[in-house]
């Protein structure tokens, strides 16, 4: 079953082509990575599925409904959550706290209800503690709940921001290099986090530049370049395909940041 | 049609004033990214120190504005030590209530030592000229003149001297900057001296024409923000155009609509300018 | 939940307290139930301030303004309308919503610097109006003669004592409402975008609506300090609009802790006791006040309330507490850009 | 760890109650023996009103020190009196917190407030629970208009001025009027009266080009606005010293009509300001020094020894001055310094037993029901288009 559909999608700046007549299905239970050289547009596809940038031409379906456009707010809400690329968290709350507000957009109850203490409003914080809790194990950092955020380790980091979006209760899961930046030991850990979040039944979506990683993880993978798809298909096609040999080679080295 | 021409030239004089006073914020802002409310107050000084070289010592009015000027660079570089520097890292509220708090400071020292009543300081430029029929006193064709002439200087030290290239570098790219080896510290104090000194000049040139008192920065500390917001926090051509303009329509209101009108015209056309573009008219990007 | 008591709640405690027991200790000193009286409404007001630069970072300037429409909505209805107190109370509360609200929308358009410059325009606007219009509001003349809330029952509100009480129960309601917002998830959400609007957007938070009513929650609250504060005077003039008050209000809220919930409170007790304190100095009182405001703010930047917690906060095991009772504990780091997260009391 | 818990909860505590010990205490402190009489002040001593405000001061305290070196005695007891004096910075708010403590911790029995809306706040709180006599220093008569029966107003009314301002300077079919007041709280009101009058007869009102003349940084476009339409009288006037500049602004470009003055502004001070000869073809209130009554030599003298050679002595100092023997006299008569209703009782009879010292710039003959001190006599000034002054008797209204 197609969770996303992406038909035609572009994205203008200022005269240059950052997403261009892009196509895209992501099936449902599957790992569906994004792969390309630097500037290939491999964010901003992002920021336009997750709604933070309006796309200029082209739609997106999910869950059949169309999504075009639509604020992030309101993605979140219909199961949409996303990580950035640089680790992005709330840096002075607790670790916690940070994931508690993932629960923000599954919360129903008004100043009102905090203020009158209702049933509601409690129900509803038990609920959000216990599943704000579940991410934190679910991540295995339960441990470091109540540190500062800005003060664990890189990698509890990276794991903070993915709770963080599973707190939101999202079907479809969009990483943004998760493991930029980690050792290999860590690298692996971070795959297999992944592999558990399919199997817990979220949809992932996953920018990487790790071809080792993306190889070994992916179900289906697609290939930009200056927001073109140059390829797309399963790892075995996509690996063979002379495109995507060029473009990676004629890139360069590529096991840098950028954005994409 | 005299009247017209006639507020032209008022409205020119009081640009000429605004666009110094505005200058120097926005240098600040631009810089430092410090909203610096207490930059009434410089002005304020500025003006007592002019009127205590001119009246009390007796030198002559081009050098009592240029001495004063010097004083209230120390003054300036002084306020940015004791009370900036320490705080460049916190966020904007705690710029401000400093500010206010230096600003208390500032009038009370000013009650103190010049008293509370208005004092008057004579300009040794007299007389009219008639322009088109126009009634037009020499010292505001002095205002005018002197603020083309400073905001030339002052272009020309920004663009050409090693300290005002720092002073547009750092405006530009904070990080950058001190990465090629510019002290930002001696930014912060040559550009607090140089607000300072320039609030001194704008001063110097008005009091002729109005009166001293310590209040009288309180009324142009707002206007002079409405005009560094109007022309886009930080930027040099936004503060000249911002303050003529804010000038021009404060005359024209008042003349044409009402005294009352001019007096919030600023402040409604800030809210209109920024209801239309909210990060004025000649808003940079700015990089956080 | 813990079920010792925490330091917090006892300091909160001792606070109410106080407060509470303040009249016992004046009687026959009207004038410290007047400074009182009068903080009270202020501290309302600030709770206001609290919501929208404390909680959701940002700093708006025309809340001044706000407290002053709430004065003379007040101020009119019950002496030239000959309205009673409650239903003109109601509709000052009302009235200052909407007008937030209606404000918000085009001024958080703008951000950072912008915002707070725009707002202080439309404080400073709104002086303008209270101060120039005259068939309205008297302008410079005032209004005198604002009624006292009718009494209810057998209370008689023109005793300044029940009338410290009315103001005292509203503050509490104040310090309340904070108290549970800030730990509810509306508290959560605008932690939240103070703290990284990107971030926020991206958990799903409608920045935009978010701030919208945080800024009309926090005309409310100016609201209705507003108001009683014309009823405590009796006289209003524009001085109750003025962008200074907006300015002491800062004041009040950054001495006292910004984003915390006794912040409001103490810091605008605080210093208005400062400011009586120094009367006796008269004008050259501010050649002293001046300089304890910047080292205030230099060397206490987060408040009295805020030091305090976060020194309560360190000291405090890693225990079991609930997620929303955690202390903050960064209380080394040097104030960043960002406003800082200042949590529970 | 249970000692910390209590420490730093104690700590929010202490502040708060130790702030409220101390504002208690506060102010207590410039309180009186039981051989004082504590006069209380109110009024602008720092912001842009304080030169107005330090004014008022002057006066009080050098009536104080006049009474002090010749004694006063009250029930048979000797008593010092002092001046207890506080910044409102002309918020009418601040002046009624300032006159509550004034009451209460110094015992002020009179407090002065010289600013309308202060005296407004302060009556709401005289009427009710603190009692005190209002020393009002205003010339807006709404103040003795509310009937508060412990207000006692100071100056002339500036109701008395408007009819006879307009009568002299419409004598030659002068029928044009500009209007170039200040903003402020009876700039307004003295602006509609004039406008009232002047339409009343007849006259054209022009434009109103009334400016805040403590925030307007060039006077030149307002001024230049007002003569477009070419007046032949213009109503102007704030404090003296940038009416002045007006004047002066006017005058340089080419007005030669007549100028009506508002209350506040006063002639020896403008004079000091612009040239005098700016100043013709002028009327305002009397200078003090026109006076001859007894005491005015001595207070000129007095007010340059004792607090300024620079600037000239007004009805500003004097009126304040004059009223300060009148309630000292009336404690005399009341035998009481702290009955607040009594000492307003005794005042009609304590204006005829004042000494001639204290009659310095049109002594009160009377104070009205309302409680409004009057000279029968009271004259304003005119100069001349020659510079010289005619002193002109008016009629006061009926209160």
């Amino acid at each position: 079953m197609t969770l996303l559909e992406v038909r035609g999608l572009g994205k203008h700046f200022a005269g240059l082509h950052a997403v261009d007549d892009v196509d895209l299905d992501i099936s449902a239970g599957e790992i569906t990575a994004i792969i390309g050289p630097n500037g290939a547009g491999k964010s901003t596809l992002f920021n336009l599925l997750a709604g933070f940038y309006r796309p200029t031409s082209g739609t997106v379906r999910f869950k059949d409904r169309d999504v075009t456009g639509m604020s992030p707010h309101r993605t979140v809400a219909h199961g949409i959550a996303r990580t950035f690329q640089t680790t992005n968290l709330f840096e002075d709350a607790t670790v916690l706290e940070n994931v508690l507000s993932g629960r923000i957009v599954r919360s129903h109850s008004t100043v009102f209800d905090a203020v009158l203490r209702s049933p509601r409003h409690r129900r509803e914080e038990r609920r959000n503690l216990d599943r704000a809790m579940d991410a934190l194990e679910f991540t295995a950092i339960a441990d470091y709940r109540d540190e500062i955020a800005s003060r664990v380790p890189q990698e509890v980091q990276k794991r903070v921001s993915i709770a963080l979006a599973l707190a939101t209760d999202p079907e479809l899961l969009l990483l943004d290099e998760p493991a930029a930046g980690l050792t290999e030991e860590e690298t692996g850990g971070f795959a297999q986090l992944i592999r558990s979040i399919v199997a817990s039944g979220v949809t992932v979506g996953l920018v990487e530049h790790r071809m080792s990683m993306v190889m070994s993880l992916a179900d289906h993978i697609l290939v930009l370049d200056h927001g073109k798809e140059i390829a797309s298909g399963t790892p075995e096609t996509v690996r063979t395909d002379p495109q995507v040999i060029e473009a990676y080679l004629g890139a360069g080295h590529h096991e840098q940041e950028g954005t994409g | 049609m005299t009247l017209f021409i006639q507020q032209l030239f008022d409205g020119l004089a009081l640009g000429g004033v605004y666009c110094l006073a505005a200058i120097g914020l926005t240098l600040v802002f631009g810089v430092l990214r410090i909203p610096n409310l207490a930059h009434g107050t410089l002005y304020m000084l500025g003006a007592y120190v002019t009127y205590f070289f001119l009246v009390t010592v007796g030198v002559p009015y081009v050098a009592a504005i240029g001495l004063a000027a010097v004083v209230l660079a120390v003054i300036g570089v002084l306020l940015e030590r004791l009370v900036f520097h320490p705080l460049r890292n916190a966020p904007h509220t705690h710029h401000m209530i400093a500010a206010v708090g230096a600003m208390f400071f500032f009038q009370a020292v000013a009650q103190a030592l010049w008293g509370a009543d208005f004092r008057r300081m004579e300009s040794p430029i007299s007389g009219n000229v008639t322009i088109l029929g126009a009634q037009v006193s020499w010292q505001r064709i002095v205002i005018v003149v002197t603020a083309v002439l400073v905001l030339g200087l002052l272009t020309w030290f920004i663009k050409r001297s090693i300290h005002g290239q720092t002073i547009e570098a750092i405006e530009q790219d904070r990080t950058g900057s001190s990465l090629v080896g510019i002290s930002p510290s001696r930014v912060s104090m040559l550009t607090f001296g140089l607000a300072a000194a320039l609030a001194t000049v704008a001063a110097g040139l008005v009091a002729p024409i109005n009166l001293l008192s310590p209040t009288m920065g309180d009324a142009l500390s707002l206007k002079v923000f409405a005009i560094i917001i109007l022309g886009g926090l930080g930027s040099l051509p936004g503060a000249i155009v911002g303050g003529f303009t804010l000038a021009l329509a404060e005359v024209m209101t008042s003349t044409y609509v009402s005294a009352a009108a001019g007096e919030g015209i600023a402040f409604v056309v800030i809210v209109i300018v920024l209801a239309i573009r909210p990060t004025g008219l000649f808003a940079k990007a700015v990089q956080r | 939940m813990t079920t010792n008591v925490s330091p917090q709640r006892l300091g909160t405690l001792l606070v109410a307290l106080a407060l509470l027991l303040a009249p016992l200790a004046l009687t026959g000193q009207d004038y410290v139930l007047r400074v009182l009286t009068v903080g009270a409404t202020y501290a309302i007001a600030v709770y206001g301030m609290n919501m929208i630069l404390g909680l959701t970072g940002q700093l708006s300037l025309a809340h001044g303004g706000f407290f002053g429409i709430g004065v003379y909505l007040v101020g009119l209805l019950t002496t030239d309308y000959d309205w009673a107190f409650w239903p003109a109370l109601l509709v000052a509360v009302v009235g200052t919503t909407v007008v937030g609200y209606v404000a918000g929308v085009v001024a958080l358009r703008t951000r950072e610097e912008y915002f707070a410059i725009f707002t202080m325009a439309m404080g400073f606007i709104i002086f303008l109006v209270i101060s120039r219009w005259e068939s309205v509001t008297h302008a410079h003349s005032g209004v005198s003669g604002v009624k006292y809330p009718e009494s209810l029952g057998l209370l008689d509100f023109s005793d300044p004592m029940l009338m410290y009480y009315l103001v005292l129960l509203f503050l509490l309601g104040a310090g309340y409402v904070t108290y549970a917002v800030r730990r509810s998830g509306v508290g959560r959400t605008l932690i939240a975008i103070r703290t990284s609007e990107d971030l926020a957007r991206s958990v799903g938070v409608n920045v935009g609506l978010n701030k919208q009513l945080a800024f009309a929650a926090s005309s409310t609250f100016a609201g209705l300090g507003g108001g009683l504060f014309a009823a405590v005077q009796g006289f209003v003039g524009p001085s109750a609009a003025s962008v200074d008050l907006t300015f002491e209000m800062l004041m009040f809220i950054l001495v006292g802790g910004m984003g915390t919930v006794m912040g409001p409170v103490v810091g605008t007790f605080l210093v208005l006791f400062l400011f009586e304190f120094f009367q006796d100095f008269e004008a050259y009182r501010f050649i002293v006040v001046g300089p304890i405001i910047v080292a205030l703010v230099i060397f206490a930047p987060r408040g009295i309330v805020g030091y305090l917690n976060a020194f309560a906060g360190h000291r405090r095991s890693r225990g079991p507490a609930g997620g929303n009772e955690t202390g903050n504990r960064s209380e080394n780091r040097v104030p960043d850009t960002t406003t800082e997260a200042k949590e529970t009391l | 760890m249970a000692p910390t818990r209590i420490r730093s909860g104690t700590a929010v505590a202490a502040v708060c109650t130790g702030l409220l010990l101390a504002t208690s205490a506060c102010g207590g402190a410039g309180g009186s023996g039981s051989d004082t009489i504590v006069i209380g002040y109110s009024g602008p001593l720092s912001g842009g009103a304080a030169a107005y405000g330090q004014n008022i001061q002057d006066g009080l305290q050098l009536a104080i020190d006049d009474l002090n070196e010749r004694g006063v005695t009250v029930d048979g007891e000797e008593y010092q009196v002092e001046l207890a004096s506080l910044d409102d910075q002309y918020a009418p708010n601040t002046a009624a917190t300032n006159a509550q403590r004034l009451a209460e911790q110094d015992d002020a029995a009179v407090i002065y407030v010289p600013h309308a809306g202060g005296i407004q706040a302060a009556q709401e709180l005289n009427s009710n629970r603190t009692e005190f006599l209002l020393g009002a220093y205003s010339s807006d008569p709404k103040i003795v208009e509310q009937g508060n029966e412990l207000t006692m107003m100071i100056p002339p009314s500036f109701k008395s001025y408007v009819a006879p301002f307009v009568d002299k300077l419409t004598q030659d079919g002068e029928s044009r009027l500009g209007l170039l007041g200040t903003a402020s709280e009876y700039g307004q009101e003295w602006t509609k009266l004039v406008t009232d009058e002047w339409r009343g007869r007849g006259g054209q009102v022009l434009s109103d080009n009334s400016i805040d003349y403590g925030t307007v940084s060039d006077f030149a476009g307002p001024v230049s606005r007002t003569l477009a339409e070419n007046p032949d009288v213009i109503f102007l006037g704030g404090p003296s010293q940038p009416t002045a500049v007006i004047i002066e602004e006017a005058r340089r470009q080419g007005y030669d009509g007549s100028f009506l003055l508002m209350d506040q502004a006063k002639f020896e001070e403008m004079e000091e300001f612009t040239d005098p000869e700016n100043l013709n073809d002028a009327i305002g209130v009397k200078p003090v020094r026109a006076y001859d009554d007894p005491g005015t030599d001595d207070i000129l003298d007095l007010y340059a020894e004792k607090v300024t050679e620079e600037q000239p002595l007004t009805s500003e100092v004097t009126l304040n001055y004059q009223s300060v023997a009148i309630v000292v006299e009336a404690m005399q008569q009341a035998g009481s310094i702290d009955d607040a209703t009594a000492i307003r009782d005794a005042i009609p009879d304590a204006i005829g037993e004042v000494d001639d010292h204290f009659h310095v710039s049109g002594f009160p003959t009377e104070i009205t029901d309302a409680g409004h001190l009057r000279n029968a006599d009271l004259e304003v000034a005119y100069r001349t288009p020659e510079g010289e002054y005619e002193h002109l008797p008016i009629e006061q209204p009926d209160e």
